[in-house]
């Protein structure tokens, strides 16, 4: 199951200063979308504000609405607990919890809604999302040793695992193979084709090739000076943003020879 | 972390972001069912506030974790209990603390005067104390010498522990690499905390005894038997503190071809400090208020002395006890309680400097915010 | 300022007495002391006297180890510190010097009643938890016309080893020993029951507020709490200032010891018309001999001082102590004035 | 040809050498300190140990005269950490991570308000505040729960009873456990925090995944540090507890602690009584050891998952 | 002035757990070499080796020689530290000083060596190196901000602007790109490329793109299955490593379509 996402005239906050303005954008369900962008035009902030983690930060804040389906995640009465358990991420650091084994890594999340999964069924989900995450061949060995003795592209996976093993309706990555071999993140590109089949998939990336890989939708961010909010310059298919771009920015910076 | 929930009417549609919410006034009428429950079953017992604020609270916990139970699930229900413990833990906390607060004022306060500030208690007899009685006139005697004596044989002892506490966790966190020697001061740091203070005070008296002759008491010997106190609180806070250092710190210091005492002085220690603040601060509270080695390695007087290293040395807690254990007029117990109590007051106003200053350090030095 | 009082600086006073004397000991005479020292520091400028409130036992150790000049002590030196005493004192030893009396009150909180008559056993059976209600015959059968309440006793001691339990405890076996068969010691016999709390302030402070409540504490610290007249003889003797030097002087000097001691051994159950036999003697601790003439002149003059009529008269006024009486303070100068020093 | 690896290096090297000499010796003064102290009460103690058992306190040897206090010790302490313990770790997360921002610094300051009160004013407030308030209560408790022998009536007419004593520790040692947990609370890696919200944890699941883990020796050197004090208080002890013989009751007067009955004994004490009090410190110098030991293998049994990195 | 780095049978080993096996390379002086290989394969163990960053981790050792210049780096009486401040070192995470502000993040090689430098040196020095990592504009009116409220590419910037503000001889970067923008990538390609003239650059990557843009020699590295230490398979022009490479496993790796 996988839901619509709509943003409206979304502005974000870190305390007083305005990060990101005016973000208008709809995403489709069961599609690969991404976001570019130079660095620090608020790719990540406004990511996060897609599933209410931007709030957990001191003095952050949004305004506007961004609706699941119709159902606005900031409107009143709503559990940013229960939008987060629907609305999976990825960050841009790996970040696997240092104290727990790689195996309890995979199944944290799963953990949460059902304490009770029988052993074999959480073994044959570790084994699942790990594959998935194209991690299974490397830690299968040592499942019980801690998440955090793995090098940095395999705690990346590992994070990646955890994520898809809740079965999120929809899953955020931040950035999530810019730590990744090319044979990883062949790995995490089949993935998220596979996951579009079944999620609403959005993804930051810094490399317009896989953008243009992956994605069927892109946003290109922008931001006017330092000090200055990120905006979103256009939204359109994957492919008129990387051959017929409306703005000349877009145009600009997808034409760089880089990536 | 919160930006939402005001009290909302009940959703129009069904929607999968808001089923199975509470709504915002739900736990207000909870609690208000709770404080009404209360004052039945205190009244019970016989009403008293504190049994009604004590059953109120349990059964507010209680039905808290059912009615979120039984409509928001499980998770939540415990998400709800344990906030609410944490809540009812800092409120309990702070029962006895405005409960001490309150008396060492009402009973401080009236004696806190700039007397008590600028004077001693040399040539005060139990004479003086009954005609103040009698006359009703305002106590006079105060406690500059025992003001003296703390600010001296605290900061003595400061000066002598801090650094080797610092140091030695430092050893312990970025040097010592486990070995015998670690385990062995680990060890005796283990076994010093429980130390009782009189045999600080006890080992201190006879150590000097030994060197400088029977019967050396000065305040020296006193800030030693403080820094035996006060070293394991040094030690073991300031190691936990190092310890939680992210090694990628250290590791971008190294890099940059920093030395690595340079990288503990510049990068760790500074990154870790409002804990290390914290610590000092609380291993100095720890000792201020001791009252049973001073006696046996300061002595006691009335009369003001400058020189820890020479002649004996009143501290305000000394003062305190002998105060209230040995009025200086058996009789007439008053202006010697009223003396204690301001006394205390003083030693509180204090330590709350000190948490100011240590703070202020910390602010200082601190890991800025952000992500 | 270290002149709280704002009394005038000493004028000088005895030129050849000056330096400091340090003394530890007793907390019971800490008060009296305290009045000692600040007459003394009045009269002689150049003189610095300090006493830690240590504690007997502390002081006497102290002093035998050499730490102070003298020590304050609710006991005498017993035989092997005597013979310690030699060590630091030259082969004359020490001596010891009663210079603070004071009656110990039998105290307690009842409500409306504030005196009551009671003889040494029924005092020890209240205190042993033999009886335990106010209105037990034992105790109204000695007092006629007082109504006495259905209340429990609750029994309040010293927490701490203490001179006064020591002197209290040594009474009860002497005046009733067929009740109270412990030897007199400075802490209460373990196994009874019954409250306690630390020092004079605290038995007095927790008596004063528990109904039904008896203690024993130094008299000049009860305050308003009702008191016991103790039966001496035939008759009830409440506790005064004059009956309690009345007993001091009924005592009898303890064998075997120098010519200048003046250890004394109470006569607890004397029945001595007027007497209150339940009394602490404090006593300083000095050594026969200093080792330098200034130490020697200003433990004379100090001790001089302390059992002058001047200074009990201030430690009275102070402390609430009894005076010692003539008599004592005759053997008391001479003793003193025999201190030297070493050859 | 001269080596630029080598040379050049010494004078840096030099302020590394004295450094890391001045920290080994600070950590070697401090094993002589202890050394020290721990000769001093063995020399100290031993007559206790040797003396003719009929002479000890009690007239039956030193254990038989150190058991019922090491016990009443013990029990005390116990009764301090199990209320400072959850309420100190409750308090500090809810500085770190239930308080709004900007009160939890001030709240903090708070708590560690009750580092800053002397003992002796402890004990005072104990007597004179605590103790006749829990009156009542230890007569309820005497009368619904009698029957639960630690509530055997009848119940103390002061309040100056063990429960009170070890309510009393609970309050001092509570800034302790606080001050040092919740610095610890407060350096958890946000990443770690993050990553736990972001699956859909709830901030209590969040405590737990990332939270705790990661302050689990931490905490555990705050509560050991507590518990240090705990044992070793005398004054507050010493002017709360009406001590006696030991009781199982803690509503009644009676057993007494360690720490309190060297200060209430130690002014009036000389020769044997001296002896055995400090060896009664001594024992109390074991009972510190073995507690920390366990302590220390209790984290050390995790020590591969630890929380840097 | 830079130097050459000639390694010799290097075995790298994590406690008994033996990483990377048998290195033997010679790094040429002013020039850019690239490490690829696939996630896990001992790229990050082996350059840490470089500088004796790998021996700060508890446990971890080498055997063999790497010589710089022909001196042995491992030699008895090599201080670490003066290895350290001849060859840089950036990190695959980026890990600003969170105590310290942006300028002072920058200077810190300098500052916490206690060296003496003047205000406006300093200045100097923190303009040129900023600008060198592409970070001035965004930064220049936020010097006295902390460096960690920046953004993941512009903490990665910082860092390499402290690195390059030592001025080492030899540079070693761990993935410095990976979280980066083109445009921030563009100008560190930029930068290596200047440095090369001075310097002795040595980058890990992953993307293939990168390492034929900017390097003159590759190295490719794998690993035979979990467990097995890590190999140099191939070491040669960068040009005949992505054209005509000598070994099998090489030309499957840069044959895939990524980057
Ligand atoms: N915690 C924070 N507090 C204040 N400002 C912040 C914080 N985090 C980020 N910013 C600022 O918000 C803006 C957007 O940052 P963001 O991390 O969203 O950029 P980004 O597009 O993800 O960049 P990158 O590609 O480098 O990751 C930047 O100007 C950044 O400095
Ligand atoms: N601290 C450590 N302790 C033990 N083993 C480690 C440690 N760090 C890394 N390893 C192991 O050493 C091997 C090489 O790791 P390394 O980090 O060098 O890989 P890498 O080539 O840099 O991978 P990536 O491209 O993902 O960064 C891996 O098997 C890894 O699990
Ligand atoms: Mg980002
Ligand atoms: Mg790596
Ligand atoms: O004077 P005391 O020994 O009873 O305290």
């Amino acid at each position: 199951m996988s839901k619509r996402i709509d943003v409206k005239d979304l502005n974000v906050y870190y305390g007083d200063f305005l990060a990101v303005e005016g973000v208008n954008i709809n995403i489709d369900p069961k599609s690969v979308t991404a976001f570019i962008g130079p660095s620090g035009c608020g790719k990540s902030t406004f990511l996060r504000t897609l599933n209410r983690m931007h709030e957990v930060l001191p003095g952050a804040r949004v305004k506007g609405e961004v609706l699941l389906d119709g159902e606005d995640l900031y409107g009143p009465g709503v559990d940013p607990v229960t939008v987060r358990s629907q609305i999976g991420m990825v960050f841009q650091r790996p970040n696997p919890f240092p104290t727990m084994s790689i195996r309890d890594n995979v199944l944290a999340g799963v953990k949460l809604n059902n304490k009770r999964i029988s052993r074999s069924d959480a073994d044959d989900l570790v084994e699942k999302s790990l594959t998935g995450a194209n991690l299974w061949k490397e830690v299968k060995d040592r499942l019980d040793k801690p998440g955090s003795g793995l090098s940095g592209g395999q705690q990346q996976r590992l994070c990646i695992a955890r994520a898809i093993a809740v079965a999120p309706q929809v899953i955020l990555m931040d950035e999530p193979c810019s730590a990744l071999d090319p044979i990883s993140t062949l790995a995490i590109e089949d993935l998220i084709e596979e996951l579009k089949n079944e999620y609403t998939v959005v993804i930051v990336t810094h490399n317009m090739q896989q953008a243009a890989r992956v994605s069927d939708k892109t946003a290109f961010f922008n931001i006017a000076g330092t000090g200055k909010p990120g905006k979103l310059i256009e939204y359109s298919d994957t492919a008129v943003i990387f051959s017929n771009p409306r703005e000349k920015a877009t145009e600009d910076y997808v034409s760089g020879r880089f990536g | 972390m919160t930006t939402t929930t005001p009290p909302a009417p009940a959703p129009v549609k069904r929607s999968t972001l808001t089923k199975n919410q509470l709504p915002g006034w739900a736990m207000w009428a909870v609690l208000a069912g709770s404080l009404i429950l209360g004052a039945a079953l205190s009244s019970l017992i016989g009403f008293h506030i504190a049994t009604w604020a004590l059953f109120s609270a349990l059964i507010y916990v209680a039905a808290g974790y059912f009615v979120t139970l039984s409509v928001e699930g499980a998770r939540k229900a415990k998400d709800r209990f344990a906030t609410n413990l944490v809540y009812a833990a800092f409120i309990v906390a702070l029962l006895p603390l405005v409960s001490v607060i309150v008396t060492v004022l009402a009973k401080g306060i009236p004696g806190l005067t700039p007397h008590l500030l600028y004077y001693s208690m040399n040539g005060m007899t139990g004479t003086v104390d009954n005609e103040t009685v009698a006359n009703g006139t305002p106590v006079i005697g105060g406690v500059y010498h025992g003001i003296v004596g703390t600010l001296l044989i605290t900061t003595w002892a400061t000066i002598i522990s801090v650094p080797i506490g610092l140091l030695t966790a430092v050893y312990l966190v970025e040097y010592s690499k486990g070995g015998t020697l670690a385990r062995a001061i680990t060890f005796f740091v283990d076994v010093m905390t429980g130390i009782p203070s009189i045999v600080a005070g006890l080992f201190a008296a006879a150590f000097f005894g030994l060197v400088f002759g029977p019967g050396t008491r000065t305040g020296f010997v006193a800030a030693v038997a403080l820094s035996v106190l006060m070293i394991p609180v040094v030690v073991r806070s300031t190691e936990e503190m190092l310890k939680i250092v992210p090694n990628e710190l250290r590791e971008a210091s190294y890099a940059l071809g920093v030395r690595k005492w340079r990288t503990i002085l510049k990068v760790v220690v500074p990154t870790a400090i409002s804990g290390i603040a914290s610590g000092v601060t609380l291993a100095i509270a720890r000792v201020i208020g001791e009252t049973a080695p001073l006696l046996v390695t300061a002595g006691f007087v009335n009369s003001i002395n400058w020189n820890v290293f020479g002649g004996w040395m009143a501290t305000l807690p000394t003062f305190i006890y002998r105060q209230l254990m040995n009025p200086t007029s058996p009789t007439n117990t008053d202006p010697s309680a009223q003396r204690a109590w301001a006394a205390a007051l003083i030693l509180i106003i204090f330590v709350m400097l000190l948490n100011l200053v240590a703070r202020l350090i910390a602010r200082i030095f601190a890991p800025k915010s952000g992500r | 300022s270290d002149n709280p009082t704002g009394s005038p600086e000493a004028a000088g006073g005895d030129a050849a007495v000056s330096g400091t004397l340090s003394g530890a000991g007793a907390s019971s005479q800490d008060a009296a002391m305290q009045a000692w020292i600040a007459g003394f520091s009045a009269a002689n400028s150049g003189a610095n006297v300090q006493y830690s409130p240590d504690g007997s036992g502390a002081g006497r150790d102290a002093f035998l180890a050499g730490g102070v000049q003298f020590a304050g002590s609710d006991a005498f030196l017993d035989e092997e510190e005597w013979e310690q005493a030699k060590q630091i004192c030259g082969p004359e030893g020490a001596m010891n010097i009663p210079v603070y009396v004071s009656p110990i009150a039998v105290a307690f909180n009842l409500e409306g009643v504030k005196e009551l008559n009671l003889d040494a056993e029924t005092i020890a059976k209240v205190f042993r938890g033999e009886i335990t209600k106010w209105n037990d015959e034992a105790i109204a059968s000695q007092n006629e016309g007082v109504t006495l309440p259905d209340t429990a006793i609750t029994v309040v001691h010293r927490a701490d080893e203490s001179g006064t339990t020591e002197n209290f405890t040594e009474y009860l076996h002497a005046a009733a020993a067929k009740v109270w068969t412990d030897e007199a010691d400075g802490a209460w016999p373990g196994g009874l029951g019954g409250e306690n709390a630390q020092g004079t302030s605290g038995v007095v402070s927790t008596t004063s507020s528990t109904n039904g409540a008896i203690t024993y504490a130094d008299a000049s610290a009860v305050g308003d709490l009702g008191t016991v007249k103790v039966k001496v003889g035939e008759e009830y003797v409440a506790y005064t200032p004059e009956a309690a030097a009345k007993a001091v002087d009924a005592a009898t000097p303890v064998e075997g010891r120098s010519e200048t001691d003046m250890s004394l051994q109470l006569n607890r159950d004397t029945t001595e018309s007027g007497a209150y036999p339940i009394v602490l003697v404090s006593y300083h601790i000095y050594c026969s001999s200093y080792k330098d003439q200034g130490t020697a002149n200003l433990v004379k003059a100090f001790g001089n001082y302390v059992i002058s009529e001047e200074g009990q008269n201030t430690a009275q006024e102070s402390a609430g102590s009894a005076p010692i009486s003539d008599t004592l303070r005759e053997e008391a100068k001479a003793a003193i004035d025999s201190i030297k020093v070493a050859s | 040809m001269s080596n630029t690896l080598t040379e050049g290096g010494a004078k840096g090297r030099a302020g590394d050498k004295v450094f890391s000499n001045l920290t080994l010796l600070a950590g070697c003064l401090i094993l002589l300190v202890l050394f020290a102290v721990a000769v001093f009460l063995l020399v100290q103690a031993l007559p206790a140990f040797t003396a003719d058992p009929a002479k000890v306190t009690g007239g039956e040897g030193f254990w038989s005269y150190i058991w019922p206090i090491l016990i009443g010790t013990l029990v005390a302490a116990g009764i301090a950490l199990l209320i400072a313990t959850p309420i100190g770790i409750g308090v500090a997360l809810f500085i770190s991570h239930f308080a709004p921002r900007r009160l939890a610094q001030s709240l903090g300051y708070v708590v560690d308000l009750l580092a800053a009160i002397p003992s002796v004013v402890y004990g005072a407030w104990g007597v004179a505040v605590l103790a006749p308030a829990l009156v009542p209560v230890y007569e309820w408790l005497a009368a619904n729960a009698g029957w639960i022998p630690i509530f055997a009536g009848p119940a103390s007419q002061t309040g100056k009873t063990m429960l009170t004593a070890g309510i009393v520790l609970s309050v001092m040692i509570l800034p302790i456990i606080t001050s040092l947990s919740r610095e610890i609370f407060l350096q958890t890696p946000k990443l770690h925090e993050e990553a736990a919200l972001a699956m859909g944890a709830t901030r209590w699941e969040m405590i737990r995944m990332a939270v705790f883990p990661f302050a689990r020796a931490g905490v555990v050197s705050a509560v050991m540090l507590g518990l240090g004090r705990a044992l070793g208080e005398t004054m507050a002890v010493a002017l709360v507890l009406s001590g006696g013989i030991l009781t199982a009751s803690l509503i009644q007067s009676g057993n007494q602690t360690i720490a309190a009955e060297i200060a209430l004994n130690f002014p009036e004490a000389f020769g044997l009584r001296l002896a055995e009090l400090i060896a009664a410190g001594l024992v109390l110098f074991v009972i510190t050891l073995a507690v920390n030991m366990i302590a220390r293998w209790i984290i050390s049994r995790h020590k591969e998952f630890s929380g840097a990195n």
